[in-house]
């Protein structure tokens, strides 16, 4: 029995899980405080979350190049993990905020709120830097039981609720499959260690033809699929993402997302990168799916929200042929898409929790109308993020696609490229009905003063910033993530 | 010099986000307006600079890199500039022109809300057109050709409140962005076929050094060409996408001068001189290219024939100017096709800054008379020439330079674009046939524009007739000096058969010599055919004024006997071929536009057509696919399920 | 010792039971019944791989799939609770508010 | 002896799968799922794993049924559950049996990997098969095993948030 101890304490390596370690701690004092504060004072909770936020990432810059494993193999804090983990931080943090004014303005100043995005985001972490499925798969469910809180915060709120309820089920029952899938795999190679398993199938190759080993992949994808919003698996993202609270549905489209993205191409690679055959071409259909799904939905929305819903669902389509490329550029176009499209989407969102009025009205497109003339700062900080999502130079979403579409030439997957151009285009058509909205339309009625405050003023400065950087140079951020892949 | 190169952009960019942020602090138009223009002057200054030195160096090409990028792979993409003999003539003609329009606006923008507006959007458009221009690399210049794009989309849309404005400026983005996809997928075939054999570049001196590897005449390069030229037609305006161009006149007049005649609709032309080693490479597109501007050149001037509108005209004749372009670059004739992007740019500009003196003075009359006539119908106008002497004078210096008259400028550059277009190794006499006609065409529909707006008596409200004033200085200055360039700018290309040295060939032999004599493409000819040929056109030229002198000048109701004799023909170009007719009948769904046709009438337009019929056939696909997401939960389970049940089939059992 | 795969077809039967009524069931309750019926056959399925491998990692991840599933009934039920109260039903069919 | 024992239950398990699926009455479905509970707590006695059939009853049969049965009461919703429209029940019928198929078949034509681990039936009998389970689920699962109490942190206070009637 000793010697169990013992083997168990070599393992330890706290080390390898501190990054998530000091957010969980966080989260616990966090709760605590909320139990002693006053009710309706929600503030000190969001200051004292981003500390957390910004403690954490200080935490894992610190890991950057000092790759930590422990836990039997379980936890690779590698660059990889790293990486993703800021992208997390930084979507929290936005997030963050962003949405205290807004939980005031619609009357829910509740101090767990903070709490719930903060688990959510250890949650996220421990996607990104396990290596063993039944991580993996845990992480996953600490951010989805989070997310279904978060989505369906507004309790009161028909919209809200219906949205949490509609992401539940749908995601328990995906989660259902994804857990068939596991255990197939765990069937076809008799372990959850990613390596192992990679290693099972490569000294295996007639495991790869193993239906069950298929089945088992495909239905993995699904769930993760799921996570992703990628057809024929979005369908719950337009109605969630439109019901729950803004700055909910900002980060559920940015964080959570990278973290299944995170999850995913490790599994893929890690694990069953010698079905690559397989995945790739699943991959290479869903993909475009997803974008043409989009992408031509999104083009009937009035509402801004929704729009964006389906953008995002888009956004996922054009991430996944950096998954099919699976070569050094497209991956790391990934992750470098992952990071831009967290800052203009979160900056779009920021936006919108500045232009909504209590119960998110104001979120039509005549809300938007004479936007440019009454709200110049604001309306040229909305363009950039719009010229981000359509891939205009010189913005960080021109440079992802830019890298993933490179990345899917190189792989001779030139057809895809072709139609993620071609996608890219008529996703304009829908962006540029909001400019449109700002620039070309008188305001219907008189413009309400719009309650700017500074932390929704700053983050989205930090998301202006982010954009233009990583659009103008963005070459210190892709060799961050090159020497990122595992 | 060389080392300033970037402060050629920079300056419009400062002056830019200067006007941008403050402007509305500033209110001072003057300062505004003095700023703006003081930074393109710079730029001017610098460009002038950059070019003398060019032009006394032996080394052509220099490079300027500012920094790096991004890089991928082996590929490395950099912020970078390129100085050559071509973008040399590029920056001068648009920071120069560019300059002059400035100064012109302070005086035609005088009081208009949003003043600070318009001119933080025209600076940034000289940024990102000299961006277009300078850019070393595909990519930079990408940022440029979306940008252009998008200044262009935010001063037609400068009258916002009027619907009219919006449309127009969404249709131009929207035609624009076809050509732009045409662009980036033309640039990844490149990139990758290059790739392939082992040269990651987008940077145009590599491209030009590696363009052997594609093989001349070979099926890969003759895509990527037309990809390309897909998108040169998006922003130049040509068939099949020529037709937000006369909407886009729904800008203001200087807006029209510099970006829809003198230098973004030039774009496409001058991607295809960049590029032009690749097109050289590829007979077929170049025969695309020609019979494409051929075909516009004369179908946009008939067009011209019936316009009252005087903006509209000089909008299709700049359709039909850009045609030239086009049918120079398509026989190989690129001296020549960049010749006449700078002539047109002098006397295309003057025109329209002078329309927009007239606009301004008619503007003054009828606001005096309290009338509601349109300020642009041609209709209402006549006998300004005595109202408006500057005006007049270098309107009908620029008149006489866009029909082809010697010495002026237009006549020597359409001169050598007809000459090649017979006797180059890849012209054709049908080619010459349909430009001299559109030529001839030309010289008639400007005179007709000369002769109803200056000549005769004046047509307008009584009370307006004596209040139609001269425009101030700022105005007339650039009047001046561009008619002057219009009158004397021909001669840096005057041919060797009239006793010139062609400066302008020599100059821009680095460029496109190579690619001229890999590929034989030069116009080989008798002196007397040349001569006979030179005769030829003035003559034509001659016809067409003669003909609008006699009926508009002469006989002023002639036209209406024409119009009564040959109603069917006169409606047919009044209308513009019915080309846009066509479109909707092919294109937009009939049931729910038989309606709005009849509505209507025939005056709904062509890019209209294809962009609705476009918009429409996926919107009505966005509006299937939306019912998808019923809402139900359990549908979506169903879909889920589905899903996974075709791709684990599909998978396991195949 | 009885074959796993007789373990392995009663757990894929289960699982497409589950699947049917997440398919048929209107009510809430009952479809994440079926939900967790899922849950429980894929347990077998890792059990009975567990057993047929034997390593024990199976098992283990049978007890985190029950702790998951504990929590996801926790979250799930008051989800349901709160949508109760608003709309006074618990049927899916009735969060069709956001559509299209 | 032991098929048959084993075809019983399944039987059963599968029998009380589609009272599950099928009971107009939640209160009734939820009894049936309890029972199917049973059964499957009964596979894992053959399958040599006690502690997990321990647990499937203590944690399932146990807590999560109750906390369902207890919520169906709470809100009292006995028999208002309506079957779908009959189109809507043969389509998810059609598209089950049809997973039903395709599961089958795959199992039928997939192999499990053939590795005989360290959990021998000697070595349950020897240690026992909770002293197994914990060796693994302290050494190699420890951390997953710590981040389930994250897990359950997370859910007890979303429920709390949300369940609560006042802010």
């Amino acid at each position: 029995m000793e010697n169990l101890v013992q083997i168990a304490i070599q393992n330890v390596n706290i080390d390898a899980i501190l990054p998530s370690l000091v957010l969980c701690s966080f989260g616990m004092v966090l709760l605590l405080m909320n139990a002693f504060m006053p009710r309706g004072k929600s503030t000190p909770a969001a200051w004292f979350s981003l500390v957390a936020i910004i403690v954490t990432g200080i935490v894992s810059l610190a890991a950057w190049n000092k790759p930590e494993f422990g836990f039997f193999g379980g936890v690779a804090l590698d660059n990889y993990a790293t990486f993703f983990n800021i992208i997390f931080l930084v979507a929290a943090g936005l997030t963050i905020l962003m949405s205290d004014d807004y939980l005031k303005r619609e009357g829910y100043p509740v101090g767990e709120f903070y709490t719930l995005i903060l688990f959510a985001t250890a949650g996220s972490m421990v996607m990104a830097s396990g290596t063993n499925l039944m991580m993996i798969f845990l992480g996953l469910e600490i951010l989805s039981v989070s997310l279904y809180v978060l989505a369906g915060f507004f309790r009161n709120q028909t919209k809200s609720n219906e949205a949490g309820l509609k992401y539940f089920l749908l995601g328990a029952f995906s989660t259902g499959f994804l857990l068939y899938g596991i255990a197939l795999l765990y069937g076809v190679t008799g372990t959850f260690d990613l390596a192992r398993m990679g290693e099972f199938v490569s000294a295996n190759p007639e495991a790869i033809s193993n239906p069950m080993a298929v089945a088992g992949l495909m239905l993995l994808s699904t769930g993760f699929l799921f996570k992703i919003a990628a057809a024929p698996f979005h369908m719950w993202t337009p109605d969630t993402y439109q019901g729950a609270p803004t700055p909910i549905t900002a980060f559920m489209s940015a964080g959570p997302k990278a973290a299944a993205f995170a999850g995913f191409i490790r599994i893929l690679i890690l694990g069953l990168g010698s079905m690559k055959a397989e995945w790739t071409s699943l991959l290479w259909i869903i993909a475009v799916l997803t974008m043409i799904v989009g992408n031509v939905i999104a083009i009937y929305q009035t509402d801004i929200k929704r729009t964006l819903a389906y953008s995002s669902i888009a956004h996922a389509g054009y991430a996944l042929v950096g998954i099919v490329a699976a070569n050094e550029i497209g991956v790391s176009g990934i992750l470098f898409y992952m990071l831009a499209y967290t800052f203009m989407n979160l900056g779009a969102f920021a936006v919108l929790v500045l232009v909504g009025k209590k119960g998110e009205e104001n979120l039509t497109l005549d809300g938007f109308a004479g936007f440019g003339y009454k709200r110049p700062w604001l309306a040229i900080a909305m363009v950039i993020f719009l010229f981000s999502l359509m891939g205009i130079p010189p913005t960080a979403g021109f440079a992802g696609k830019f890298y993933i579409f490179a990345g899917a030439v190189k792989a001779g997957y030139i057809w895809l490229a072709v139609i993620g151009v071609l996608n890219s285009a008529v996703s304009l058509y829908y962006y540029l009905r909001i400019m449109v909205a700002m620039y070309f339309k008188a305001p219907t009625e008189e413009f309400e003063w719009i309650k700017m405050s500074a932390p929704v003023v700053a983050s989205i400065v930090i998301a202006v910033v982010g954009v233009l950087y990583m659009g103008i140079l963005p070459g210190g951020v892709i060799s961050l993530a090159k020497n990122a892949l595992f | 010099m060389y080392d300033y190169l970037w402060l050629i952009p920079f300056f419009p960019l400062v002056g830019s986000i200067i006007n941008g942020l403050f402007g509305k602090k500033i209110k001072n138009e003057a300062v505004i307006g003095g700023l703006a223009t003081a930074m393109i002057g710079l730029s001017f200054v610098v460009s002038a600079g950059c070019f003398f030195s060019l032009l006394n160096d032996p080394v052509k090409v220099h490079e300027q890199i500012l920094g790096s990028w991004m890089s991928v792979g082996h590929l490395q993409v950099e912020w970078g500039f390129l100085l050559d003999p071509l973008s040399a003539l590029m920056i001068m003609v648009v920071t120069g022109v560019g300059t002059l329009i400035h100064l012109y606006s302070i005086g035609y923008m005088h009081g208009e809300e949003g003043f600070y507006r318009f001119f933080s959007y025209l600076n940034l458009f000289c940024f990102c057109m000299l961006m277009l221009v300078l850019g070393n690399n595909a990519l930079v210049m990408f940022i440029g050709w979306e940008g252009v794009g998008l200044c262009s989309y935010l001063l037609i849309g400068y009258y916002f409140h009027k619907k009219s404005a919006g449309d127009a400026a969404k249709k131009a983005f929207v035609v624009n962005r076809v050509g732009d996809f045409g662009f980036l997928v033309g640039l990844g075939i490149l990139f990758w076929t290059l790739g392939s054999h082992g040269v990651w570049t987008v940077k145009f001196t590599e491209i030009a050094a590696n363009a052997h590897l594609l093989g001349a005449g070979s099926l890969v390069v003759t895509i990527v060409t037309l990809c390309f030229f897909l998108g040169a037609t998006g922003k130049s305006a040509q068939i099949p996408l020529y037709t937000w161009l006369p909407d886009a006149m729904e800008g203001p007049t200087p807006v029209s001068a510099l970006i829809h005649a003198a230098t973004m609709v030039t774009a496409g032309v001058y991607m295809i001189g960049r590029m032009n080693i690749l097109f050289a490479m590829s007979p077929t597109t170049m025969l695309i290219v020609a019979m494409v501007g051929a075909a516009t050149a004369i179908f946009a001037a008939s067009i011209g024939f019936a316009q009252n509108d005087i903006k509209r005209v000089l909008a299709y004749s700049t359709v039909s100017q850009l045609g030239f372009m086009f049918l120079a670059m398509g026989v190989g004739a690129f001296t020549a096709g960049i010749f006449h992007l700078m002539t047109h740019a002098f006397f295309k500009a003057c025109l329209f800054l002078g329309s927009g003196s007239v606009i301004h003075g008619m503007h003054h009359g009828l606001h005096h008379a309290h009338s509601h006539d349109d300020p642009q119908d041609m209709r209402n106008m006549g006998g300004l020439s005595k109202k408006m002497k500057i005006t007049y004078w270098t309107f009908l210096i620029s008149t006489i330079a866009i029909a082809g008259i010697p010495p002026l400028a237009g006549f020597f550059s359409k001169d050598e674009i007809l000459w090649w277009a017979f006797a180059s190794t890849r012209g054709h006499w049908l080619l010459w046939l349909t430009a001299t006609g559109a030529a001839m065409m030309t010289a008639f529909y400007m005179f007709r524009l000369v002769s109803m707006t200056f000549w005769g008596e004046c047509r307008a409200n009584p009370k307006a007739k004596d209040h139609i004033p001269e425009s101030p200085w700022t105005i007339t200055l650039p009047l001046i000096i561009l008619a002057g360039l219009a009158a004397v700018g021909g001669f840096v290309g005057v041919p060797a058969l009239l006793g010139g040295s062609n400066h302008l060939a020599t100059f821009l032999d680095p460029v496109f010599g190579h690619a001229q004599e890999t590929f034989n493409l030069s116009a080989h000819g008798s002196h007397a055919a040349e001569y006979g040929l030179m005769f030829f056109s003035v003559v034509v030229a001659s016809i067409g004024i003669g003909i609008a002198l006699y009926m508009y000048n002469k006989n002023p109701e002639l036209p209406g006997k024409f119009v009564a004799k040959f109603p069917g023909l006169h409606r047919a170009v009044f209308n513009k071929w019915y080309v846009d007719e066509i479109y909707d009948a092919l294109f937009v769904n009939p049931t729910k536009k038989l309606g709005t046709f009849l509505w209507k009438g025939f005056d709904v337009k062509l890019v209209d057509g294809v962009v609705n019929g476009v918009a429409s056939t996926i919107e009505a696909c966005a509006r299937g696919m939306r019912y998808t997401q019923s809402g139900l939960i359990a549908s979506y389970a169903m879909t889920m399920v589905i899903g996974v049940f075709v791709i684990i089939a599909y998978y396991v059992f195949k | 010792m009885i074959s796993v795969n007789y373990f392995l077809v009663l757990s894929a039967i289960l699982f497409s039971l589950g699947v049917f009524g997440v398919l048929t069931r209107k009510n809430s309750i009952v479809v994440f019944m079926c939900i967790e019926l899922m849950l429980n056959a894929v347990n077998l399925t890792f059990i009975a791989l567990s057993r047929h491998l034997g390593n024990m990692d199976g098992q283990v991840f049978v007890l985190f799939v029950m702790a998951v599933a504990a929590a996801e009934a926790a979250v799930g039920l008051a989800l349901m609770i709160t949508f109760f109260r608003n709309r006074e039903s618990l049927d899916i069919d009735d969060a069709n508010t956001l559509k299209w | 002896m032991e098929i048959l024992f084993f075809l019983f239950v399944a039987f059963v398990a599968v029998g009380s799968g589609v009272f599950v699926v099928t009971c107009k009455n939640p209160v009734n479905s939820a009894i049936a799922l309890v029972n199917t509970f049973f059964c499957l707590a009964t596979c894992y006695v053959m399958l040599d794993a006690p502690f997990m059939a321990a647990i499937q009853l203590i944690v399932y049969a146990g807590a999560i049924m109750v906390l369902i049965i207890f919520v169906i009461m709470l809100l009292n919703i006995g028999t208002v559950d309506v079957v779908k429209s009959s189109h809507a029940v043969a389509g998810g019928a059609l598209m089950s049996v049809l997973v039903a198929v395709q599961v089958l078949y795959m199992l039928n034509r997939g192999e499990v990997a053939n590795i005989e681990g360290p959990m021998t039936e000697s070595a349950i009998l020897e240690f026992g098969h909770t002293e197994l389970l914990a060796r693994s689920l302290f050494t190699e699962f420890l951390l997953p095993f710590e981040l389930t109490a994250i897990l359950l942190l997370v859910a007890i206070v979303g429920a709390i948030v949300l369940a609560k009637r006042d802010v």
